[in-house]
């Protein structure tokens, strides 16, 4: 039979004023199991809480009403105060007499009613409350951050100096993404090489960072604090330990005709190849598409060649699995290609190039070494065009959104060009210049005003190429919508920021959202900007929409601060609100028919399948089964559940059920 | 000691005039959208034309298939109960066949067989039943094969047998002699005419049945026969003589009442233990149940069967177990 | 003379929206009739369909079903299923003769507290105009020998 | 080349452990039969009359126990069993479904598939005769109608037993902590179960009518259960027993589903 | 196989040459035109300038026309007729009210069931046949100009790749021809405003007609009546304009392939152009 005390309270004037506690307070001592039921002015004050506590060890108390104002707002007070007095918070319930009675409703018999009722509502509910322990889950204290451009090695540093272990993985063979291929960065014109390559250094030589380049997520499975993550080491054929990075096999390597994609295919490489001088580590690996010995079984220069014979020709894909506690994901984005517009010459055009294109164009590494070279034939060209938005705010492209970056580098472009050749001719055509940051917009007025770019406002409509220079036909809306034909020698387009290739399937393998862009999805756009709907994995940098350095480099420290927080405790204890499917002894074992038609209704994909097997090992029944570390206790589960097999603790079936029979 | 008259057919309005006049409600089977249903009736011309039976059986006139038992209300403290009043209505059952006529006395040896059951009594104490002899029968009808017939008497207070012109009246019993002196100048002279009943044959063996049952328990034939069997209520609810009911009370903080509803020994849940343990764990074991309740349980402690043939379980089944069938084949293999 | 019909209101709110919505018109001290009765769950996606026939089994003259805006879930997607449910059982209601006018849906946010008065308030006058749900209270009696 | 032949030499060379058909029954009536011995195979029939959906007894543990069984199909037959499918409760390898006069195999979900592709479903003229009398009447008579209909409902859940999508051996009406909906059979219990049954199947109702005609006393619940699955299919596109894939309505959605009465 | 046919105005009159050679083409691949029964004008460039509901209501009444006599395709060689057919096709379907509206104009039934097809359409569909019936292959470096109305609107017309049409470039091939890649292949020509403004005309199609030539085409390869009358009889102005000899002639599809198919030229309508169709191989 349930002990249950019920304090109403009259919150200093906001109850008292409408409702009659003390009336309140004595009919609710005729309510069957409430044993206590006293009224006082402010419950939530010491006094009030420890009015409570004695009630509890006087009356042998089973159960608690505080009858006072709206539970999110006190319910933690009253839950630990029981909890002090030795009774489970959760037996603990709040009857909201002030938000939802007494400020909105006038001083009357009604009213007074109304407080008695929604007691009363309570008092059934705690007849059913079951005492509940919080979720704990331990947490394995090392990170997994997956990508290694500037978002992930940001993110990495920052967790590893809160003392935590980090693996820093990245799919291709050297850490530094996008960022590396950067000649000059604005707003400042930093080489890029020189701020990033200290940071690529210290990654690779802090004690709590694990580097895994040439390596990809294979499989992740568990929950917060309890990933298990399988990684694919895909083979270098080179043996790192052995390897001193002297470079030998790359220099004698006979096969140099290969298309460089560090170089966005304007250079070419060797079959054996680092992808750029300051590579991380600087271990090279052999490209087994093109390499002669695997594709005629001949050569093998490069093993020949090696001083420390590290050339493994055998060597096999390696699967590696982790035991982590939390992901960032700082995968990046790609660029458009040229060859995604028609209106250009659907990429036939060598002399079109990409943003990236430029800036290997532009860099001292580059394959011109930094002098302006146009890729058709190498001459130095007098007039280069720069498009901005090319796909980027244009619905028939598939990229209504505006990729933020290009306005800025565009400038920085054609800043460069005129740094390198002063008496060329730069044109941009623009719609609009979005240049918000800090020095942003005075980095433009310099390019305008100091080194003559011309900026003309309009969209370019056909780019064709004739007697070895490219007319790019426009118009100048400023000049009352003027058509503007000029006679150029190179064309740079300022393609879109898109999510990078397979980003869908890595989402789905993490179980991240993702939007219609293949963006992954934020939990909350403006609260959870580095946090996904799946708890324990964070985002950073340009994977989850385009963003400039500065604005990565804060969301990797966010992430990672994200990180820190969780891994500040060892066991990660959650409101015990989560779904439980029932069991059942022998033969029946559960209500659950195993239809598993709740699985889809699960936003948080905290529904797995168990089999229960007989002793000798035959299986009997599939069953439902929720993964309290996944479950958020929405509770859209339950209400699908046909056979009631399933239920929320705290708003269970009954629980509902009975509150709703008292009305 | 029947004494026999002849009730023309149209003298049948003077009848009904009589009894409704002496306050009693009138159940008769009746036509509804093709369907032959159990309906309150006040003139000989509301009753079912050329019918076979009812769907559901009569007994909902005894043991209907809700009704309260008590009731109780919560004060401050305190709990005070009532008892509920069965609402006996003085009713006449006419033209219900004489197989269902002759079920009451099943339905009786079990609610009088320990505990008089006060409710039941009730209503059975003012139940009067005019039962007519069937001219019809169909493929499911087996009551020559249970000790009834087209023409039996059993449990009917008025027996009317069609003939030419009207019906033979045999006036059985006390009531019927009650109902017969309401309206004196409906029952006329017996000429002695020709019965006209249809002819049952007699389908098996019951009593060899009954016996043979003592050894068939664990055979085989009740799993082949069971294997459609949905595990539904319906033979059961239809079942002149299906007797079993459950009790559930209905009550929110501030009171309630408890109600007796049939209940079927076919559902999967009818004998499953708290613990989840159930002694009739499959389809067979429930369908067995069926049998042997009524053909070897009941002549074993009643002395009577629990079934009087009239098919309606048959006709009700979603997956057509005949019963009589299934009872043949029983009898003899 | 007898009193006059005040309506019995059952309402079924989310925790994070529409009952913090009610929280707000609190703080905002906006008055409205007090004929409703708040429940709190979770989602809309745990207002199982069965509680609303219940609640009318229990005397309710009128029910108010609300939550997040669609795209607001605290859950992201509790409401887009309770949405769902809604439809139908809405349309099966109407086949099966239920008033539909005594079922309001909406979706009400944690910022729209006069919004939750003012729902509250129509709910109430309409359905005090629509009198008793008589015939769904008798329901419980009829067919009870 | 006919079921019985088809059946004989499935049980003859063990393709299946049995076959679940239709054989005569009482009065010119049609009803399941299951053959386990080669020679038993000459009772089956199947022809216009043969109404039960025989998917319902795929999910009893009786058959599963047996194994590979083979089903006298129709239409609504393969629709129950994808939808079985989808909702795991039949394994692909262990029904073979006999379609068309009964010979044609349909032995994987794709080949069911293919065959409902080939297969029109139209409403009996009794069922549609109703649903427009009662498209023409307003609430309060539709009201009325229900009302009328399902107080001849002795809850013998008939129905329930014989819809091969109702296989939840612990159904809500069988749950009692907390007693969702009332046990006995009055006004209230019976509009509640119905309620209940049919949204339970919105979205899974393949549309057979067993329900229907099942139920003793002649009410046209079938109706019921159909309106929730054509409202799921007119609003959402889906339909049960389409494909093995699980495609439920009620637990999945799109952000833009259309309504226009949430206010 | 048959097929609707819709030659439309320009057909019997000033490019009788594409009618001509279209008949011969077909009759030679065995495909029998149906021409759709008392056919009438598809508003052309005009009519979508003056009113709507007339510029849908004239192409309205030949779908009805092809729909009585139960034809479920009709080949549009001309492309302002066969942009004119699928634009309106389209947009009644898309919008059932102004269909029943246009009904009512028209005074007949229009389900939108017939599909318009140009000739490009239909020769691809002879793609594998036409190398097997090459008599003499139309060995000649040829540019292949498909102006606008051919493939635009793209997301009405669906038809090719909008910016880089490929079809009449594989046709081409097949009968022999070296397609050139060259950049005006979709630029206007200058259309209707060879009436109206000759200048403009000679300016635009000047460009066409210097880039083909630049490119080292021996002939240019049209499918559109006003294309060719353009390129071809405006000639004298072009040249004018670039100072220039440009004798470069412009053949259409049909006559290039029946060419090719060794069909004589006076029965392909060769005699009508005014620049004549004489391939001297290109100066470059």
């Amino acid at each position: 039979m349930s002990r249950i005390g019920v304090f109403t309270c009259h919150c200093g004037e906001n109850i008292g004023a409408t409702v009659d506690c003390a009336k309140v307070a004595e009919r609710t001592r005729n309510v069957p199991g409430v044993v206590h039921s006293v009224d006082y002015k402010y419950m939530c004050s010491d006094p009030g809480q420890s009015m409570i506590k004695e009630a509890i060890k006087e009356h042998g108390l089973t159960g608690v009403v505080v009858a006072a104002c709206s539970p999110r707002m006190h319910e933690p007070t009253f839950r630990n105060a029981v909890e002090e007095a030795g009774l489970n918070p959760y037996l603990c319930e709040m009857a909201n007499l002030r938000e939802h009675c007494s400020w909105v409703h006038e001083k009357n018999d009604a009213t007074t009613d109304k407080a008695a009722d929604l007691i009363r509502v309570m008092v059934e509910k705690v007849k059913h409350n079951t005492p509940l322990h919080p979720i704990r889950v331990p947490v394995t204290k090392r990170a997994l951050v997956l990508g290694g451009g500037i978002a992930g090695i940001q993110a990495a540093l920052d967790i590893a100096n809160a003392g935590h272990k980090v693996v820093l993985v990245e799919k291709s063979p050297s850490i530094g993404g996008h960022m590396s291929q950067l000649s000059e960065t604005f707003p400042t014109l930093d080489c890029s090489q020189c701020i990033l390559t200290p940071r690529m250094v210290e990654a690779a030589r802090h004690p709590n960072i694990t580097l895994m380049t040439y390596a990809e997520l294979e499989k992740l499975e568990g929950f917060i604090g309890n990933f298990k993550a399988t990684i694919r080491r895909k083979a270098r054929q080179v043996d790192e330990k052995l390897c001193t990075g002297c470079g030998l096999c790359i220099t004698k390597c006979p096969n140099k005709k290969i298309p460089d994609e560090f170089n966005e295919g304007l250079g070419k490489r060797s079959a054996i190849y680092v992808p750029f001088p300051q590579a991380v580590p600087n271990k090279p690996v052999i490209d087994k598409t093109n390499c002669t010995f695997y594709k005629s079984g001949k050569c093998k220069v490069c093993e020949k060649m090696c001083p420390t014979g590290a050339i493994r020709f055998d060597q096999q894909d390696e699967l590696v699995t982790l035991d982590v506690g939390a992901i960032v994901l700082a995968t990046g984005f790609k660029v458009m290609r040229t060859d995604k517009f028609p209106e250009y010459g659907y990429g036939k055009y060598a002399d079109v190039i990409d943003g990236l294109q430029f800036e290997r164009l532009a860099s001292a590494s580059g394959p011109t070494l930094g002098v302006m070279k146009r890729p058709s034939d190498g001459k130095e060209p007098e007039t280069v065009v720069f498009v901005a938005c090319s796909g980027s705010r244009d619905r028939a492209k598939g990229v209504p959104y505006c990729s933020k970056i290009c306005c800025m580098y565009t400038a920085k472009h054609a800043m460069l060009y005129k740094h390198k050749m002063h008496h060329g001719k730069a044109y941009v055509f623009y719609m609009d210049i979005r240049s918000g940051g800090k020095d942003y917009d005075e980095f433009v007025r310099r390019a305008i005003e100091e080194d003559d770019v011309k900026y003309i406002r309009g969209r370019v409509s056909r780019i064709y190429e004739e007697d070895g220079q490219l007319i790019v036909k426009g118009a100048d809306t400023l000049m009352g919508g003027e058509p503007v034909e000029i006679k150029a020698d190179m064309v740079v387009l300022a393609t879109a920021v898109q999510a990078q290739d397979g980003s869908e399937e890595l989402a789905q393998k993490l179980h991240v959202s993702y939007d219609p862009y293949h963006f992954f999805a934020e939990s909350h756009p403006k609260l959870k900007p580095v946090e996904t709907n799946t708890a324990g994995i964070y985002l950073a940098g340009a994977c989850q929409a385009p963003r400039d350095i500065p604005e990565t480099v804060a969301q990797a420290s966010g992430a990672a601060a994200k990180v820190a927080a969780l891994f500040s405790r060892d066991e990660l204890t959650r409101e015990p609100v989560v779904a439980v499917v029932n069991r059942l002894p022998a033969p029946t074992f559960s209500y659950c028919v195993g239809c598993f038609l709740c699985q889809s209704a699960c936003p948080y994909q905290a529904i797995e399948a168990e089999e229960i097997r007989g002793r000798d090992g035959t299986l009997i029944k599939t069953l439902a089964k929720v993964n309290a570390g996944l479950c958020q206790g929405c509770g859209t589960c339950v209400s699908t559940c046909r056979t009631k097999a399933i239920d929320i603790q705290g708003f269970s079936n009954e629980q509902i059920f009975a509150e709703l029979m008292t009305l | 000691m029947a004494d026999n008259f002849f009730l023309p057919q149209a003298s049948l309005d003077t009848l009904f005039a009589a009894l409704t006049g002496d306050g009693r409600r009138i159940l008769a089977p009746t036509d509804r959208d093709g369907r032959t249903e159990l309906n309150p009736v006040t003139s000989p011309g509301d009753v079912a034309k050329d019918y076979l039976q009812t769907i559901l059986s009569a007994k909902e006139a005894a043991f209907p298939k809700v009704e309260r038992l008590m009731s109780f209300s919560t004060g401050a403290g305190s709990v005070d109960l009532k008892d509920a009043e069965p609402s006996a209505v003085p009713t006449v059952l006419f033209g219900i066949r004489p197989c269902e006529a002759s079920g009451f006395k099943a339905l009786d040896a079990v609610f009088n067989w320990d505990t008089r059951d006060r409710f039941f009594n009730a209503r059975m104490e003012a139940l009067a039943v005019i039962g007519i002899g069937c001219t019809r029968k169909d493929d499911a009808c087996f009551c020559t094969s249970v000790g009834g017939g087209p023409g039996s008497t059993s449990g009917s207070d008025i027996l009317l047998t069609p003939v030419e012109g009207g019906f033979l009246a045999e006036v059985l019993t006390e009531k019927g002699k009650a109902m017969a002196a309401l309206a004196p100048e409906a029952f006329k002279a017996d000429p002695g005419l020709e019965k006209k009943v249809v002819e049952v044959p007699v389908a098996f063996d019951q009593p060899g049945l009954t016996k043979r049952l003592k050894d068939r328990f664990e055979d085989g034939i009740w799993v082949e026969q069971s294997l459609r069997c949905v595990g539904c209520g319906a033979c059961a609810f239809v079942c002149p003589t299906c007797v079993c009911f459950d009790i559930v009370e209905e009550a929110d903080a501030k009171g309630g009442h408890r109600l007796r509803t049939w209940d079927s020994c076919g559902g999967h849940m009818f004998t499953l233990h708290a613990s989840g343990h159930n002694p009739r764990e499959t389809q067979a074991q429930r369908w067995r149940q069926r049998v042997y309740h009524k053909f070897s349980y009941y002549p074993e402690r009643y002395d009577m069967l629990g079934c009087v043939g009239c098919g309606k379980c048959t006709r009700a089944c979603p997956v057509d177990m005949n019963l009589q069938e299934h009872l043949a084949e029983a009898a003899q293999a | 003379m007898t009193e006059p019909f005040e309506p019995k209101i059952t309402a079924f709110v989310c925790n994070w929206c529409t009952y913090a919505g009610a929280d707000l018109t609190g703080t905002s001290r906006i008055k409205y009739q007090s004929n409703v009765r708040v429940l709190r769950l979770p989602c809309t996606g745990r207002i199982d369909f069965m509680l609303l026939a219940k609640a009318f089994a229990r005397g309710s003259d009128g029910v108010i079903v609300s939550g997040c805006h669609p795209n607001d879930c605290h859950y992201t997607s509790g409401n887009y299923h309770a949405r769902r449910r809604w439809m139908i059982y809405r349309d099966l209601m109407d086949f099966m003769g239920i008033d539909t006018r005594r079922v309001t849906f909406s979706w009400v946010s944690a910022a729209e507290g006069a919004r939750w008065a003012e729902l509250v308030n129509e709910v109430t006058t309409s359905v005090r105009e629509l009198g008793p749900y008589t015939e769904y209270k008798e329901l419980a009696l009829t067919g009870v020998e | 080349m006919d079921l019985r032949e088809k059946s004989r030499q499935l049980l003859e060379n063990g393709d299946v452990k049995a076959v679940i058909g239709y054989e005569r029954g009482t009065m010119g009536a049609r009803r399941p039969a299951f053959i386990r011995k080669a020679e038993r195979a000459d009772r089956l029939v199947f022809d216009e009359a043969c109404a039960q959906n025989l998917a319902t007894y795929l999910t009893r543990p009786e058959v599963r126990k047996l194994g590979r069984v083979a089903v006298a199909a129709r239409p609504d037959t393969l629709r129950a069993i994808l939808q079985l499918m989808a909702e795991r409760q039949v394994k692909e390898e262990n029904v073979l479904a006999l379609a068309g006069d009964g010979t044609v195999e349909l032995g994987t979900a794709q080949a069911i598939e293919e065959h409902l592709a080939t297969c029109a479903k139209e409403l009996p003229a009794r069922d549609r005769e109703i649903l427009d009398r009662l498209s023409r009447m307003d609430r309060a008579q539709r009201w009325a109608f229900w009302q009328a209909e399902l107080s001849r409902c002795v809850k013998c859940y008939a129905c329930r037993n014989s819809c091969p999508m109702c296989y939840c051996g612990h159904c809500t009406m069988d749950c009692n902590r907390p007693q969702w909906v009332p046990v006995a059979s009055h006004a209230l219990g019976n509009l509640e179960y119905h309620m209940v049954r049919a949204m339970h199947l919105a979205g899974r109702c393949v549309e057979c009518g067993d329900c229907g005609r099942a139920c003793p006393v002649g009410i046209p619940i079938h109706l019921l259960t159909f309106n929730c699955e054509e409202s799921v299919h007119l609003q959402f596109g889906q339909r049960a027993g389409a494909s093995s894939k699980l495609d439920y309505a009620l637990s999945t959605f799109r952000p833009d589903d259309k309504e226009s009465f949430i206010r | 196989m048959k097929i609707g046919y819709y030659p439309g105005c320009s057909l019997l009159g000033s490019s009788r040459e594409f009618d001509e050679s279209v008949r011969a083409l077909a009759q030679a691949l065995g495909l029998e035109l149906v021409e759709v029964p008392d056919w009438s004008c598809c508003g052309a460039s005009s009519a979508h300038v003056l009113d709507h509901r007339l510029a849908l209501a004239l192409p309205a009444r030949i779908l009805a026309q092809a729909e009585a006599a139960g034809l479920t395709e009709i080949l549009a060689p001309c492309a302002a007729c066969y942009n004119r057919l699928a634009t309106a096709r389209d947009t009644l379907e898309k919008d059932p009210a102004l269909a029943r509206d246009i009904e009512a104009v028209i005074g007949q039934p229009v389900t939108g069931n017939v599909r318009i097809v140009n000739v490009l359409e239909v020769l691809d569909r002879f793609r594998d046949v036409i190398p097997g019936r090459i008599a003499k292959p139309f060995a000649h470096k040829v540019a292949c100009y498909y102006g606008c109305l051919l493939v635009r609107p793209a997301k009405v017309l669906k038809f090719d790749r909008p910016e880089d049409p490929r079809s009449m470039d594989r046709l081409m091939a097949a009968a022999g021809a070296e397609p050139r890649e060259w950049n005006f292949k979709t630029e206007c020509c200058g259309a209707a405003f060879s009436v109206t403004r000759t200048d403009l005309v000679a300016k635009m199609s000047g460009k066409i007609v210097a880039d083909a030539v630049r490119h080292g085409a021996e002939a240019i390869i049209v499918a559109c009546p006003m294309c060719q009358s353009n390129l071809d009889m405006r000639r004298p102005e072009i040249n004018a304009r670039l100072g220039a000899e440009h004798t470069i002639p412009v053949l259409f599809i049909t006559q290039a392939l029946g060419l090719a198919m060794g069909i004589d030229a006076t029965k392909l309508g060769l005699q009508r152009h005014m620049v004549p169709a004489v391939m001297t191989p290109a100066a470059v």
